[in-house]
């Protein structure tokens, strides 16, 4: 009995879905070219694999984690301390390498902490995660001769010659750098999911005490999913370590890890690529979300509300869902519906946005006048009119889009329903 | 006791012992199974038999006496040794990977048993042996157009199917079942033993069950439990016919008639 | 007493219950018989309130359909699940105790009748009830649903998992139960004991009643026996 | 002698400002198992909530009303949001109160501006509460209220006095913690709430069934807990500062509490935090370190190695990260946590 | 780009076209600073300082008649995320950068800094520190391309230092910082220039404890009284200086503390009537500068509503127009050239960027936390309280030596 045929036709879409992400990967600095495209660009790759290596922990292993950063934090001091060590000549390896040198770290301090840690699942691994990443960054602080106290270690990627005019010294050089790096740990990390130890993961997270009357130390499993992880995560430090030619106390923190835990949950932690997305919004968050508006914070709170509660699955389940309906070849009669829901939704969130914008403005600006502009929109912020209007707009917004919610729900539910029946019909078969 | 059979056990429990606390649940079990016998375990609710397959299978550690599998002591190993030392079991409430399909979680039964331990350098895709043994026992326990639904989306049945397939999917020798028909219906039930039978054909089997027509259906003996012991380990027709076990169990006619009733 | 028409049942988009109807007296037994997925159980926790359903059950005289299944409970009518559900982490004595509605208040039934029922219970008061043997957690969401002291008490397989012995024991309080002048809605698998104890008796195929009569008579139907209940 | 009956009285204050800060933290949690992120955020909102209404009211009011408000919305939150994801799992359940965090904290910003507030307790609280007088003739005497000057003074060069007062706010700080304890218990132990939460996270249905209004007592507890955490802003708020970093520094010490106490246990978490705050207290005293040990032991480390900062470290600055240590090796060897009863 | 500091409204004509050299050309310039988080309020202050600066010292207002333009950027004190503000400052073709809050992010600046102008000859951009102390910053980590505006540590560290010899009746002296870098020098700083100006003095005791961590200092205080110390000398900031001196007060401990930062956007209502004649503070400028300064504060809290305290930014916009008119030009690189040894008055009398090491020389003053009114009214924060001046120390005593190896270009 041949089993895997089912696997021909996906293995196409697979080869085809690999060499997008690969191409996507090479031609994005050639679109997006400016300094600082091409530093956010390097910073998405580090962090899709950070938020991958989180997720063999979250999403396939059932380990939540609040000290991820620990390991990628780790490698990126110990990256920036090979590279110095390369620049000092004590080290013959290749700049290209040091990520590398980040990687084993990750691996080494997983093995170590992660024998503690891994003992328990649920809320005491969860508990003990937090306690050892206080602890380290506590540490980080205290203990300047590694962690190189508050100024960080510094280092410079730029060694030698370099080869064939390859030195690491234009940024985009390193961004490469990063693409290949990314696009191996991406493709690496997939193929974990595919092993058997990759599916014990699984296994365990549903019914670890299942696990074990099948012949597997269930235990054993999250360790060695851990050191994984912890290798991942040590080469995403490595690599953010030559990025940024500087590693501070900031990378081992608790915002670090928190933040992986909210985008990869943001991205969608049961499937394989949510984290990506995840890893690519948290880039865009920090980096540029921030430069849009003061409410930034304000903003992302809500987005995480929001999101919990009507797609707990994340942004990748919601994907998902639309691809099952674009399977059954009944999206393209949503696309009314979606294009009304975004239509209300920016109504509501430009009402929103337009008060809470002139309450930022009250408060930090109101010197430069009452004036503002929201999104091309003059603004008063002392002036009732703006605000009637702003609410006015916010509360149309409101009642259209319920309207529109509700009218998406019936038809959407009408859709899952077929769609199931069709499913039971081929069962049937 | 009366041994008909002679050779080496399968499984022998010697003065085995548990307590919770102050209490004694198991006061000295003593039992030897043949290779290749199937013996039901029977016995009122709280008897203990359920704590029996627990410590057999190593969920809970003994407070005394041994546990040997195939001659060698298993007693105070934890549940995957004892697995890998071919002793498989299942459960009264159903336990199975809810978010597997069913084509996985058979395969991650049968992983450790064909050698595959924690590797991470393989692909699954290429296990010939786990794809073509999973394949073989979801056809067996007639999951085939189930393969790739997950486990919570399986009907009772289905799931109990599921239970069994696991369970035997690594090959043990020995299989430990606990009341793997609760909650179907006479009809299913009867199907799922013929199934049983066919899926454990050559190992030692024992099944804990509170219906006597599976019972005397099913098992080439009988242990009857009570209150932490063996009480009684014989053919069929002997226990029923046992005063004791009358007594404690089996109460008056419901028994025969459902015994009788198949 | 209760009275159900024209119920449909839904989960989710799923149409399971098509138009169930029957009732039930005071001081009655009527068994709910059926094969696995008839939707016996969806009944159960239609009148409960615990699936989206159309139609009417009124209780009492009154339309209970739609009202929150705490609200219903308080109205007299005990559920007993299927799958047992008994409170892992409390104690046999704190399970019962969340049975009564009010702390303190259980009319007709004691804790002591309780053990007395099944000293079994007793014996293992303080126990963590997650650890109790199966039967042992079945005679317990007996007892706790006995003590909210409904007026209708509707059983969902009392006698699953239980020794032979002990069923007969169930078979022997239920009807001692309808002596105290309860109402059982009894569903169950073993037709020897629904048959020997219930007053009426029902049964469902494909989500509808397709019997509705006494025990004898359907004994004395063997078409409906061989199609419906495969005995 | 006298600085040991300080320390002793700052440690245990400490731990009981510990126990005031965690307690609705341990009420949400060990009932409805929800590790609630928000949590010192609602104490801080306490705080804010406390400065406004007592400016309109005056402290006492304040501390009785701005709880309530906490706990309204709380429970509002509770209704709106927490329910939805209850059905999903803990996962989910954690994330949601830790967006209301940002949102939380921003929205104070917002409305109260960004910079410290002078939020100061009542007159009646602001002397101290009690003074230890240490006179080195007479030896330790205690004085209610502060002690008159002459007191303090020594009357001649070859007596030394020192005079330790004992703030009133920390005094009030450890009454309300006993309240709070006390109240906490008799809601866990003599009604049924418990009881019915528990059962309910198991077994929603059944818990319905028996005839309980789930929802409302979740929203209730979740309630409670979020008036209790305003509460211990009000007095938090008013005893040190008022101000935006107000719940980043009470931050994840407050887990530490919960999690070595036992998950599920009110005592112990009262016991964690006292332990805690007597270690951190005692420790803060202690200048000893690796290297001091080792020349105490009589090995003479080389000179390098004595200027390293791992050796130089010393008991008193570690002092502040010992409850995660502590957190971290409990869990390693009691994963319940000191009078837990359950894992997980 | 957010918020406080849009580019100040060209429309409003507050200065008018001047007539210097470079009359007309506009001089971008951005600060990397924390607009969110622990330190957001105080960056927010003071980006308002640039703002209204700006406007003050553009076209007539400064001797080269360029226009000045800041924008903000919240770097959330973060040094990677002020590394992609760089970024993106750069790539607005912006070649001033200023920063000043958290030494982490200044040594990460001046090391991102040096290699953008090693990498990008032609492109050189300007680091203007206007308040990160660390030492290492012109010292062993000076570079040609970072300017400071504020006194370093150890300047600040000799004022107060000299200022407790004198006073008598110190004898015990007890070091307690935050556990990072700027507290650790204080530290060392301390125990170094006591014990060349009065050894008597004795250090009975030394903490360190985690940076905003502790959240109940009445261990400290008992520590502190136990060890005798009439004086304690610390480098805390923010709520640990504030709760620090609450806790004294409330702990029955009358000793005096010798800081830092007592004056910064927060503190004075933290402190309110906590420490009141006790807490002093070594500083570059103080709340009642008088002279044009007063004027200055005056419509500036009419304007914002809140108080200056960051004299470091007049002093980038004087120094920057000064050495762009004697360059002629807004390159950076001949800027940086004319500022080295560039002397200007200001208002805390001249002062001057020393050339080995680019730190601005000036005097200190030590001043001390009591009731406003009289000479001194000025109240911060509206607390009814100041700082007021108890000594001048001129840029000769304040001057710390450097071990600066400067390489400059070319
Ligand atoms: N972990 C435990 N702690 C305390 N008591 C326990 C524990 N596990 C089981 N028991 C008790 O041991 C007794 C035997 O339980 P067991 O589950 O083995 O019974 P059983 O024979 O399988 O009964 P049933 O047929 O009803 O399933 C019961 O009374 C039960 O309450
Ligand atoms: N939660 C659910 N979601 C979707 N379908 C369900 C759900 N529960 C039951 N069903 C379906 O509804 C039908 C009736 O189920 P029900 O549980 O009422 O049957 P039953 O007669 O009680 O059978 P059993 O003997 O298994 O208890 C079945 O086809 C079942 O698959
Ligand atoms: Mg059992
Ligand atoms: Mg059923």
């Amino acid at each position: 009995m041949k089993t895997h045929y089912e696997f021909k036709p996906l293995n196409i879409g697979r080869w085809l879905v690999w060499s997008l992400f690969a191409l996507l990967l090479a031609v994005a600095p050639l679109v997006f070219r400016s300094g600082l495209a091409v530093t956010v660009l390097s910073q998405m790759g580090i962090a899709i694999i950070a938020c991958l290596s989180y997720n063999m922990l979250l999403g396939q292993g059932g380990m939540l984690s609040f000290g991820h950063a620990v390991y990628t934090g780790l490698g990126a001091f110990l990256a920036i301390h090979a590279l110095n060590a390369v620049s000092a000549g004590s080290l013959p390896i290749p700049v290209a390498t040091v990520p590398l040198a980040g990687g084993l770290a990750g691996l080494v301090f997983a093995v170590l902490f992660g024998y503690v840690t891994t003992r328990k699942a649920g809320t005491t691994f969860a508990m003990i995660t937090l306690g050892l990443g206080e602890l380290v960054f506590a540490m980080s602080l205290m203990i300047p001769e590694f962690f190189g106290g508050e100024g960080g270690v510094s280092g410079n990627r730029v060694v030698g010659k370099g080869y064939m005019g390859i030195n690491f010294g234009p940024p985009v050089q390193v961004y490469y750098l990063i693409a290949v790096y990314t696009f191996l740990s991406v493709a690496a990390m997939f193929a974990f999911t595919r092993t058997p130890l990759g599916r014990m993961l699984n296994a365990v997270r549903d019914n670890p005490e299942r696990v074990e009357f099948v012949g597997y130390d269930a235990q054993k499993v999250r360790y060695l999913a851990f050191i994984i992880a912890g290798f991942f995560a040590g080469i995403s430090g490595g690599l953010g370590a030559l990025n940024f030619e500087i590693v501070t106390a900031e990378v081992v923190g608790a915002g670090r890890s928190g933040a992986y835990l909210l985008f990869t949950f943001l991205g969608g932690a049961t499937f394989f690529f949510g984290p990506i997305l995840g890893a690519i919004l948290m880039v865009l968050a920090f980096v540029l979300f921030s430069e849009l508006t003061n409410a930034w914070l304000l903003y992302l709170g809500l987005i995480f509300l929001v999101t919990v509660m009507y797609a707990p699955g994340g942004i990748a389940s919601l994907i998902m869902m639309n691809l099952r309906v674009a399977a059954y070849g009944r999206l393209r009669e949503l696309w009314v519906s979606y294009l009304a829901l975004a239509v209300t939704a920016l109504v509501v969130l430009a009402g929103a946005g337009a008060m809470i914008e002139m309450v930022y403005h009250l408060q930090l600006n109101s010197a430069g006048g009452s004036e503002l502009r929201f999104i091309g929109v003059p603004l008063d912020a002392k002036g009732a009119n703006s605000w009637f209007g702003a609410a006015f707009v916010l509360l149309t917004g409101l009642g259209l889009f319920e309207l529109t919610r509700r009218v998406f729900l019936r038809h959407w539910g009408e859709i899952q329903e077929f769609i199931e029946k069709e499913t039971k019909r081929k069962e049937a078969l | 006791m009366t041994d008909t059979a002679t050779g080496p056990f399968a499984l022998e429990l010697r003065d085995l012992r548990k307590s919770f606390g102050k209490t004694e649940i198991i006061r000295g079990a003593n039992l030897g199974v043949r290779p290749g016998e199937r013996v039901a375990v029977i016995g009122p609710n709280g008897a203990g038999k359920s704590t029996l397959f627990n410590l057999i299978s190593g969920r809970f550690t003994p407070s005394g006496g041994q546990v040997l599998l195939n001659g060698q002591r298993i007693d105070g190993k934890r549940p995957f040794e004892i697995n890998r030392l071919g002793l498989s079991r299942s459960f009264q409430i159903t336990n199975i990977f809810p978010k597997l399909s069913v084509f996985e979680n058979l395969r991650c039964g049968v992983l450790w048993s064909l050698g595959y331990r924690y590797t991470f350098l393989k692909f699954l895709a290429d296990l010939d042996d786990a794809n073509d043994r999973a394949e073989e026992l979801m056809h067996m326990i007639r999951l085939d157009r189930k393969r790739d639904t997950l486990a919570v989306n399986l009907t009772y049945a289905e799931q109990r199917a599921l239970e069994i397939g696991v369970t035997i999917g690594g090959g043990a020798g020995v299989i430990l079942l606990d009341e793997p028909t609760a909650g179907m219906s006479r009809s299913e039930t009867r199907r799922f033993i013929e199934l049983i039978k066919e899926v454990t054909v050559g190992k030692t089997l024992l099944t804990v069950e509170h219906d006597m027509g599976v019972v005397f259906g099913l098992a080439d003996k009988i242990a009857v439990v009570v209150y932490g012991e063996v009480i009684a380990f014989d053919t069929p027709e002997k226990v029923r016919a046992n005063q004791r076990v009358q007594e404690a169990y089996l109460g008056s006619h419901v028994a025969d008639a459902q015994a009788g009733g198949h | 007493m209760l009275k159900v028409d024209n119920l449909h049942a839904f989960y989710g988009k799923s149409h399971v219950l098509h138009g169930v109807q029957f009732d039930v007296r005071p001081g009655e037994i009527v068994a709910l018989l059926g094969r696995n997925g008839s939707g016996r159980s969806t009944t159960a926790k239609a009148i409960m309130g615990m699936v989206e359903c159309t139609g009417s059950v009124e209780w009492k005289g009154r339309q209970v359909l739609g009202s929150k299944p705490y609200e219903i409970a308080h109205l007299g009518i005990g559920y007993v699940p299927e799958n047992r559900d008994i409170f892992p982490k409390l104690t046999v004595h704190q399970n019962l105790m969340l049975g009564e509605k009010r702390a303190g208040r259980s009319g007709r039934w004691s804790f002591d009748e309780m053990y007395a029922m099944f000293p079994r219970l007793k014996e293992r008061q303080h126990t963590e009830a997650g650890v109790l043997s199966g039967g042992e957690q079945q005679m317990l969401t007996l007892c706790r649903t006995l003590m909210g002291d409904p007026d209708l008490i509707i059983i969902d397989e009392p006698t699953e998992g239980l020794a032979p012995k002990i069923v007969e024991l169930v078979g022997e309080y239920l009807r001692r139960l309808k002596d105290k002048g309860l109402s059982v809605l009894l569903i169950e698998q073993k037709l020897t004991i629904a048959m020997a104890i219930s007053d009426r008796a029902l049964v469902m195929g494909h989500g509808s009643i397709v019997f509705h009569g006494t025990p004898d008579s359907l004994r004395a139907d063997a078409y409906t026996r061989k199609e419906w209940l495969e005995v | 002698m006298e600085f040991f009956v300080i320390s002793m009285l700052n440690g245990l204050s400490y731990g009981l400002l510990l126990f005031m800060l965690s307690s609705g933290l341990t009420l949400i949690f060990s009932m409805m198992g929800v590790l609630n992120f928000a949590h010192a955020s609602f104490y801080m909102l306490g705080a804010y909530l406390g400065y406004t209404v007592s400016r309109f009211t005056g402290f006492w009011p304040a501390l009785l009303l701005a709880p309530i408000v906490v706990g309204g919305l709380g429970a509002v939150f509770e209704r709106l949001c927490l329910r939805k994801v209850h059905k999903y799992g803990h996962v989910p359940e954690l994330l949601i109160t830790f967006g209301l965090s940002y949102v939380i904290i921003e929205l104070v910003q917002l409305v109260w501006g960004r910079i410290a507030l002078e939020f100061h307790p009542p007159a009646i609280l602001q002397g101290p509460a009690f003074t230890l007088i240490n006179n080195s003739a007479q030896g330790l005497s205690l004085q209610w209220g502060a002690a008159p000057a002459q007191l303090c003074a020594a009357a001649d060069a070859t007596i030394r006095v020192v005079c330790s007062p004992f703030p009133a706010t920390r005094g009030f700080m450890m009454l309300v913690a006993l309240v709070m304890l006390g109240s906490v218990w008799l809601l866990l132990t003599r009604t049924r709430i418990g009881l019915v939460i528990q059962a309910a996270l198991t077994h929603p249905e059944a818990v319905e069934a028996l005839g309980h209004n789930v929802p409302r007592v979740f929203m209730l507890v979740f309630g409670a807990g979020s008036a209790l955490a305003g509460l211990a802003g009000v007095i938090g708020g008013s005893t040190f500062l008022t101000e935006p970093a107000m719940a980043a520094t009470v931050g994840s010490v407050i887990f530490v509490v919960v999690v070595v106490g036992g998950m599920g246990s009110l005592s112990g978490a009262f016991l964690a935090s006292l332990l805690i705050g007597v270690l951190q207290t005692f420790a803060v005293a202690f200048d000893y370190s690796l290297g001091t040990l080792a020349q105490q032991l009589g090995v003479a480390p080389g000179s390098a190695l004595l200027s390293s900062s791992y050796v130089k470290l010393t008991l008193s600055q570690v002092a502040p990260i010992l409850p995660y240590l502590f957190l971290v090796l409990i869990l390693i060897f009691r994963p319940r946590g000191l009078l837990g009863t359950r894992e997980g | 780009q957010q918020a406080p500091a849009k580019p100040a409204a060209p429309a409003k004509a507050a200065a008018p076209a001047g007539s210097g050299p470079l009359s007309g050309e506009v001089v971008k310039l951005v600060r990397i600073d924390p607009l969110t988080g622990l330190l957001g309020p105080v960056g927010v202050s003071q980006g308002k300082g640039y703002q209204f600066f700006a406007e003050k010292f553009s076209g007539a207002g400064n001797p080269a008649g360029v226009k000045f333009e800041v924008t903000l950027i919240d770097n959330k004190l973060s040094p990677a995320e002020s590394l992609n503000a760089l970024k993106a400052a750069l790539d607005q073709g912006v070649r001033y950068i200023i920063q000043g809050n958290g030494s982490s992010v200044a040594l990460a600046l001046v090391d991102a800094v040096n290699k953008h102008n090693e990498r990008n000859p032609g492109k050189e951009v300007l680091y203007l520190n206007d308040s990160a102390v660390d030492p290492d910053l012109t010292n062993s980590k000076c570079s040609f391309w970072h300017f400071r505006f504020d006194a370093d540590t150890s300047m600040k560290m000799e004022a107060m230092s000299s200022f407790i010899a004198e006073q008598k009746d110190i004898k015990n002296v007890y070091i307690l910082g935050q556990n990072y870098s700027h507290g650790v020098q204080v530290a060392k700083y301390a125990k170094d220039t006591l014990a060349r100006k009065r050894p008597d003095i004795k250090i009975v005791g030394e903490d360190l404890h985690p940076l905003a961590q502790v959240r109940d200092f009445a261990p400290y205080i008992a520590k502190i009284k136990a060890s005798g110390a009439d004086t304690v000398i610390t480098g805390n900031w923010g709520s640990d200086l504030s709760l620090l001196v609450k806790a004294a007060n409330e702990g029955g401990y009358n000793g005096k503390f010798f800081t830092y930062y007592a004056g910064v956007t927060g503190t004075p209502t933290a402190l309110g009537q906590n420490g009141g004649g006790r807490v002093y503070q070594v500083a570059y400028n103080h709340y009642n500068m008088g002279g044009q300064m007063d004027k200055w504060m005056t419509e500036f809290k009419q304007k914002y509503n809140d108080d200056f305290y960051t004299g470091s930014t007049i002093r980038i916009f004087e120094t920057l127009g000064a050495a762009m008119a004697q360059a002629k030009s807004t390159d950076p690189v001949k800027v940086a050239a004319a500022m080295e040894g560039l002397k200007v008055k200001s208002f805390n009398g001249e002062v001057e960027i020393r050339k080995a090491d680019h730190q601005l020389q000036q005097p200190l003053y030590v001043s001390v936390w009591q009731k406003a009114g009289g000479k001194y009214p000025y109240s911060p924060e509206n607390t009814g309280m100041t700082l007021v001046p108890v000594k001048e120390y001129p840029n000769y005593v304040s001057s710390t030596p450097t071990s600066c190896q400067m390489k400059r270009p070319g």
